[in-house]
């Protein structure tokens, strides 16, 4: 039930953190088309797509992108299904302090370390994986290890808000564990869900800074993601490929968002929310 | 079978904790046994060669560090209200284009942050010439992107959606206005997602580099990240003492924090 | 158990990352204490002097030796050293009986010989050779008509007239005639020659004695007269500057008395002698500067002559005291006085901020430490750099140098000890 | 609840004021008019103490500001990616300073740097081969020439070599010095063996894009290397793998390489080395001079000619501030005086790229009797950068240098293996090799 006579009070709320989105956020995001389509960085003729055409022609592109998509379709279903279950665990089985702990802790352990160990375990005296076909394998180790104390946070944040009152009706009715958690624990979760696969997603970009301390700004060819195009390109003042490529790669996973979105939107209704 | 459960858990909870082990013990090995190449946690011999020299001869380290604390502070505070403001409005009230404006929330943070560098470079400098501030090469040209990011405000909205309308309606029948329904209600219950925001917060901004490099120029503004980088492409020896003095603040926020993510309170005795 | 280990291990862990932390923070000042203090000039552009301290003494201009023309015996001295004399003051008194026993002849009786002379050299000179030159004459006449007879003969001979052995006579007489003309003609030069030599010789005379008698007329006033009571008056002012002793033979030429003519300061140099590393820096120095507090004397000396003759090792310079203040001069007192050399400088710093690689004299190398502020991680910093240079002139205290105009006024270190060298990090001291 | 709200206001308050604390600044320091700005590599312009005398001097003389931006980062990339930010302002940094060891290529070809031809009157002064498109300003410049070691080759009986030496008679030289005792292994000999043979083979081709790689040239050249590199010339470390030998060559702080550098430098190995590691600037004839005096050393041109020389200077911004003034400032650079102090400090900015002070150099020569060989030496690569046949090759075509540096460390891995590779397994890897950098090129 939406509370139609107070409309502006709404505005009034969000204000302060839209005018300074407006400002810091979108207007960047319009800079940033402005840059994709001029000619070059420095004389901005209006040149319509053939920027985006020149990077879709380009096969090193072709060959970040399909490397970042195989590993987002992979580690981010993985990783969230992982850090669910562990949440669940920590808060059924009312783990130790210490378990939570050193789970969250990697996500504030700085790149270098994760690279000094990683070179070790896998570097050249360890597996030798990072130069050979299964560095991808590595780079989703990595980055599993490190975001799963992110999600976990939020799920235990999520469970502790949930409603203990529907839990226990479910477990009068005799439901064991499992039938709980599939009809009542996950629908209840799906708008934290979305926020968690949102968050994850984000993640995935900042894994570059570790593999870029890894192995430079050109890696193994089966690691080269999209972000190290987007690196080289900006040292090679070539901005108007940056932002072009840049803007198919937040298309394609705003497609995604939105489906998430509307996932969202359906369970608000079922649920009875507004 | 919960035994079997915990057993699994602890395993894996070592598993994540190997590598802090492993950075907390070489921080104590001199430089050449780190080289040495295979991995062992019992250093061969106890030194405080790193923490000797990170104290004598890096003393700037403790400088960035003070920078750091201040930076991500005021980014947490001011990410919070604006948050709490904001999430409320989406979550709970209704307002023309409600929808649209959070697509964009959504979409302004899927970019990388190459692409909105160089516009948000000229937005400053215009700022800086409209209200003859200096915002360059000073935390601001840091604070105020990390206050206004959508992060919260999603994160925020996603918990205050969990919060059923009942509770809110009858406040409202009680003539309660916005503001009051926010403090006295939402809040208490909110109080685990806004740790949980407080915390992953902290973390981000610990952890940033980018902007500060191109943001700031003064080498006595950056924060504790990118010294700590320099320390690794330049001064390996000193590294991993100083990658262990980098993790304890986020240690101690989560050993402190954690207690409040795991308090659940119990809606229901609200009704 | 097991937990009160654990609880330990953790306390330990905690307090060692708080004493980090502790330690950390202060370490900026802890380092601090480390750092060298250092105190700094700029170069600036200035004048300077540079001072050699001398000891000289007054000399009086002209000096007056009193010398008898004989060996002498003085009984008594009326003037003691140091006692002004006026012109006509009684200085001295011989023993008369003793009298002057003198190597020179009188002046009159040489005045006589030379009147003879002159005399004798006048006779010489208008001697004439009339007699002599009318025999010559006669004997050419004769000569002339013999020479006519016998062209007469010859013809007379060719005519057949005469007799060969005529003719042949009459050509003896003639030869015999010429034989006489030859030798009268040399009789002539003969005498000639000796009326010159005569003359040469008087003409030495005259000389001579003219000598003798202009060297007793300056030896008169060189050597003192004796009056006839034996005393010797001064004919100058002046002060005694020493007198000779008494009762004793003096033999003829020793100073008896010598009188320094003094009037004023005019009339007075002063001299001093420096050590010759100081001849350059002396070669175009100008004025002494004396330092007269007590004694009423003039403070400048225009220095007048440099000598360029180095005996053991010291240089003798003499100079004219400039302004007159009409007070009398006290001769050989000792003076202390300073030698004052003005110079520009461009950029001079003080003297103890330079090092000089081997001696401070102008041309020579050496090095400063300059500060340059540098932008550290903690606000600026300043670290010592080592800049060669070479010195342009030295002063007292102070140094104009050369070589550093490629900074901007920088910090020059004053105080330059061994813990400050190239690149150290250091610290102002205001 | 309150209270803690209470508190929580004012602490955001001391933050806020704290932070806005150093932003109120006077209007003139962000618009400022007369002042130009330098954008350098941290504090590069350091090794360079004419540019900070001459900075000096022009302000005294114009009263104008110049001011060093210092970017301080990291790495190198950390800077590249401040200074590009920078380029897109309107009112940007006037002038780009470019020491020897950076590459300007990139930014001219993209359209940063304005055209000076005809606008600096002193640039005419500039030798031609010096010049890249007119946009590129040099002001110093090194010739790294090769140093051998004098009293070894007495020793070793060979005659000394003349300026126009060539690789044949090299390798003439170190095959004698080679069978006399066995030698150290160092990277000098790594670069004998293996980089210049490849680079000669134009592996890669910068004009269309391509790497060959895969081809029996090169194979040759890896055969070839294995085989001298193991046969009993060099003492080589047995357990020594592949990756030790990339540490010690590339890999700057690990204490292989400093031990390695130790060693070139140690005293007693010294006087066995046949060419030094690391050359010396040819044209500084003060600084030759006293060297072969004093060390006995013969100083030649380089063989490989395309990375001897270096130069360092500056690129104007196209839409920076005040670039008239830049400009001047520039010109007053390339000015005789100026120039010739380069020529006299020893460790001044390298030697002046004016032309028109050559006489006045070897005047200087002559008053401090520099030796023959070294003025020698010095007319001869004069020569050859007036003839165009020297050029920066390194800054020129930056892209190329930069791969060919990369290719190198993977060859390492085919170079220095455990087994030896079948004919078809280096083809494979260098096929994967070849696939891997042709996209690294047309990126």
């Amino acid at each position: 039930m939406i509370f139609e006579s107070k409309k502006y009070k709404g505005l009034l709320f969000i204000l302060p953190s839209l005018i300074g989105f407006g400002i810091l956020y979108v207007i960047p995001f319009f800079g940033g088309i402005k840059y994709s389509v001029s000619k070059s960085s420095f004389n901005s003729t209006f040149v319509a797509f053939n920027n985006y055409t020149d990077v879709f022609k380009n096969n090193a592109f072709k060959i970040a992108l399909k490397n970042t998509c195989f590993f987002m379709i992979i580690s981010i279903p993985v990783l969230i299904v992982i850090s669910f279950v562990i949440a669940l665990m920590i808060y059924e089985l009312k783990a130790p302090k210490i378990v939570k702990l050193s789970i969250m802790l990697p996500i504030a352990v700085p790149s270098g370390t994760v690279v000094g160990f990683f070179k070790k375990v896998f570097g050249f005296n360890g597996f030798n994986l990072i130069d050979s076909e299964y560095a991808m394998l590595v780079v989703i180790l990595i980055f599993i290890w490190k975001n799963t104390g992110y999600n976990l946070i939020i799920y235990l944040a999520g469970l502790s808000q949930m409603d203990k009152e529907v839990i226990e009706a479910s477990m009068i009715d005799g439901a064991n564990y499992f039938q709980r958690l599939q009809y009542i624990i996950i629908p209840l979760f799906t708008p934290i869900n979305v926020f968690v696969a949102i968050v994850t997603i984000i993640n995935s970009f900042k894994i570059f800074k570790d593999i870029y301390m890894l192995q430079g700004s050109y890696p193994n060819p089966k690691i080269y993601m999209l972000q190290h195009y987007i690196n080289n390109k900006f040292n090679d003042l070539q901005y108007e490929k940056l932002t072009s490529s840049a803007y198919i790669f937040s298309l394609m996973i705003f497609v995604v968002v939105f489906l998430l979105f509307i996932l969202d939107k359906k369970h608000a209704k079922r649920v009875g929310g507004n | 079978m919960k035994k079997l459960l915990l057993v699994v858990l602890l395993i894996i909870s070592l598993l994540y904790v190997y590598p802090i082990i492993f950075t907390f013990t070489s921080s104590f090995m001199s430089y050449e046994e780190i080289m040495s190449g295979n991995i062992h946690i019992i250093p061969e011999e106890f030194n405080l060669q790193q923490y000797y020299s990170i104290i004598t001869f890096k003393g700037e380290y403790f400088h960035y560090f003070l920078n750091s604390i201040k930076l991500t502070s005021i980014i947490i505070f001011g990410q919070v209200i604006i948050g709490i403001f904001a999430a409320f409005a989406f979550a709970k009230m209704d307002f023309v284009a409600r929808n649209l404006i959070f697509i964009l929330y959504i979409l302004a943070i899927l970019l990388p942050f190459q692409v909105t560098l160089v516009p948000n470079y000229l937005v400053f400098d215009k700022i800086q010439r409209l209200i003859n501030i200096k915002i360059f090469d000073t935390h601001t040209a840091i604070i105020l992107p990390g206050i206004f990011t959508s992060f919260g405000v999603i994160l925020l909205r996603q918990f205050i959606r969990n919060i059923p309308n009942e509770i809110i309606e009858t406040a409202m029948l009680d003539g309660a206005s916005y503001t009051k329904i926010l403090f006295k209600i939402v809040l208490p219950i909110l109080r685990p997602a806004i740790f949980t925001l407080i915390i992953l917060t902290f973390i981000d901004n610990w952890n940033l580099v980018e902007q500060a490099i191109i943001f700031l120029d003064s080498p006595s503004k950056l924060p504790l990240s990118v010294f700590l980088e320099n320390i690794y492409y330049n001064d390996f020896k000193v590294f991993y003492a100083g990658a262990v003095l980098y993790i304890i603040p986020s240690l101690i926020l989560f050993i402190k924090g954690e207690k409040y993510l795991m308090e659940g309170l119990n809606i229901g005795g609200l009704k | 158990m097991e937990s009160k280990v654990l609880k330990i291990s953790k306390n330990t862990i905690i307090t060692f990352f708080t004493l980090v932390f502790i330690l950390g923070f202060f370490s900026k000042s802890v380092v601090n204490l480390f750092i060298p203090k250092v105190q700094v000039t700029t170069p600036v552009k200035s004048t300077f002097s540079r001072t050699l301290n001398i000891k000289g003494k007054i000399v009086p201009k002209e000096k007056v030796k009193i010398r008898l023309a004989g060996s002498v015996i003085v009984e008594d001295y009326f003037v003691k050293i140091g006692e002004k004399v006026e012109k006509g003051d009684p200085l001295l008194k011989i023993n008369k009986n003793y009298g002057v026993k003198s190597s020179y002849k009188d002046i009159d009786e040489l005045k006589i010989d030379l009147k003879k002379e002159k005399f004798k050299l006048e006779r010489l000179q208008n001697t004439t050779y009339n007699i002599d030159k009318m025999n010559v004459q006669l004997l050419e006449e004769k000569m002339k008509n013999m020479k006519e007879e016998i062209k007469k003969l010859e013809k007379l001979y060719k005519a057949g007239a005469i007799t060969a052995n005529k003719l042949h006579v009459k050509k003896q007489n003639l030869k015999s005639l010429e034989i006489n003309l030859k030798k009268e003609k040399l009789m002539l030069q003969e005498k000639r020659k000796e009326n010159q030599l005569e003359i040469q010789e008087t003409l030495g005379n005259i000389e001579n004695l003219e000598t003798e008698i202009s060297e007793a007329k300056n030896a008169k006033n060189f050597y003192y007269e004796i009056s006839s009571d034996g005393i010797c008056y001064s004919d100058v002012d002046g002060i005694v500057l020493n007198t000779n002793d008494t009762e004793v033979i003096l033999p003829q030429d020793t100073v008896l008395i010598e009188l320094g003519l003094v009037k004023n300061f005019n009339s007075v140099k002063f001299v001093t002698k420096i050590p010759e590393k100081y001849y350059n820096f002396i070669s175009d120095a100008d004025m002494i500067k004396i330092n007269s507090q007590n004694d009423k004397m003039p403070d400048q000396v225009n220095i007048t002559e440099v000598s360029k003759v180095i005996n053991n090792k010291m240089i003798k310079i003499e100079g004219e005291f400039l302004n007159d203040n009409n007070s009398f001069p006290i001769i050989n007192k000792e003076i202390k006085g300073i030698i004052e050399k003005k110079y520009v400088g461009e950029k001079t710093v003080p003297k103890i901020a330079v090092i000089p690689h081997d001696k401070f004299e102008a041309g020579k190398k050496g090095h400063v430490y300059i500060v340059l502020e540098e932008k550290g991680a903690l606000g600026t910093e300043y670290i010592v750099k080592r800049v060669n240079i070479t010195i342009k002139d030295v002063g007292d205290d102070v140094v104009s140098i050369d070589g550093i105009d490629m900074y901007d006024n920088p910090k020059i270190v004053i105080n330059p000890s061994f813990k400050i060298r190239d690149g150290v990090k250091v610290r102002i001291w205001e | 609840m309150k209270k803690l709200l209470i508190l929580v206001l004012i602490i955001s308050i001391v933050l806020m004021i704290g932070c806005t604390v150093e932003n109120i600044v006077s209007n003139s320091e962000i618009h400022k008019h007369n002042e130009i700005t330098i954008v350098t590599y941290n504090d590069t312009y350091k090794k360079y103490p004419v540019l900070q005398g001459y900075i000096d001097k022009f302000q005294l003389e114009t009263g104008i500001k110049v001011k060093i931006d210092a970017i301080e980062a990291n790495t190198y990339d950390d800077y590249i990616k401040k200074l590009n930010t920078k380029l897109y302002f309107k009112k940007g940094p006037t002038l780009i300073l470019f020491s020897e060891s950076e590459n300007y290529s990139k930014y001219i070809d993209n359209g940063v740097a304005l055209n000076v031809k005809g606008r600096i009157n002193n640039y005419k002064k500039i030798y031609n081969s010096l010049k890249y498109k007119d946009s590129f300003v040099p002001i110093g410049m090194t010739y790294v020439a090769t140093i051998l070691n004098k009293n070894l080759l007495e020793e070793l009986g060979m005659k000394e070599p003349n300026f126009n030496w060539t690789n044949k008679e090299y390798l003439h030289i170190k095959k004698k010095w080679l069978e006399e005792e066995p030698r150290y292994f160092n990277i000098t000999e790594y670069k004998d063996i293996v980089v210049n043979p490849l680079n000669r083979l134009e592996i890669i081709d910068k004009d269309k894009k391509i790497v060959t790689l895969n081809n029996l040239k090169v194979k040759n050249v890896i055969k070839d290397a294995q085989k001298k590199i193991f046969s009993d010339n060099y003492i080589i470390n047995s357990k020594y793998s592949y990756m030790d030998y990339y540490e010690m060559f590339f890999d700057y702080d690990s204490d292989k390489y400093l031990k390695s550098m130790r060693k070139d430098y140690h005293y007693e190995n010294r006087n066995k080395v046949l060419k030094y590691r690391f050359g010396i600037n040819g044209l500084k004839t003060l600084v030759t001079s006293t060297k072969m005096k004093k060390e006995n050393l013969l100083i030649l041109p380089r063989i490989d000619k395309d990375i001897g020389l270096k130069t360092w200077g500056f690129i104007v911004n196209k839409n920076g501030k005040n670039v008239e003034i830049g400009m001047k400032f520039l010109d007053g650079l390339l000015s005789d005086e100026v120039q010739l102090l380069m020529f006299n400090f020893s460790t001044y900015g390298g030697y002046p790229v004016n032309k028109n002070i050559e006489d006045k150099i070897s005047k200087i020569e002559r008053k401090n009797n520099v030796s023959k060989k070294a003025i020698e030496l010095r007319k001869y690569i004069l020569k050859k950068i007036k003839a165009g046949i020297y050029k920066p090759y390194r800054q020129i075509d930056s892209v190329k240098y930069e791969f060919q540096l990369m290719l190198h460390k993977d060859l390492m891995k085919l170079i220095f293996t455990d087994k030896l590779y079948t004919d078809e397994e280096l083809s494979m890897e260098l096929q994967k090799l070849e696939n891997k950098y042709n996209i690294w090129l047309n990126e």
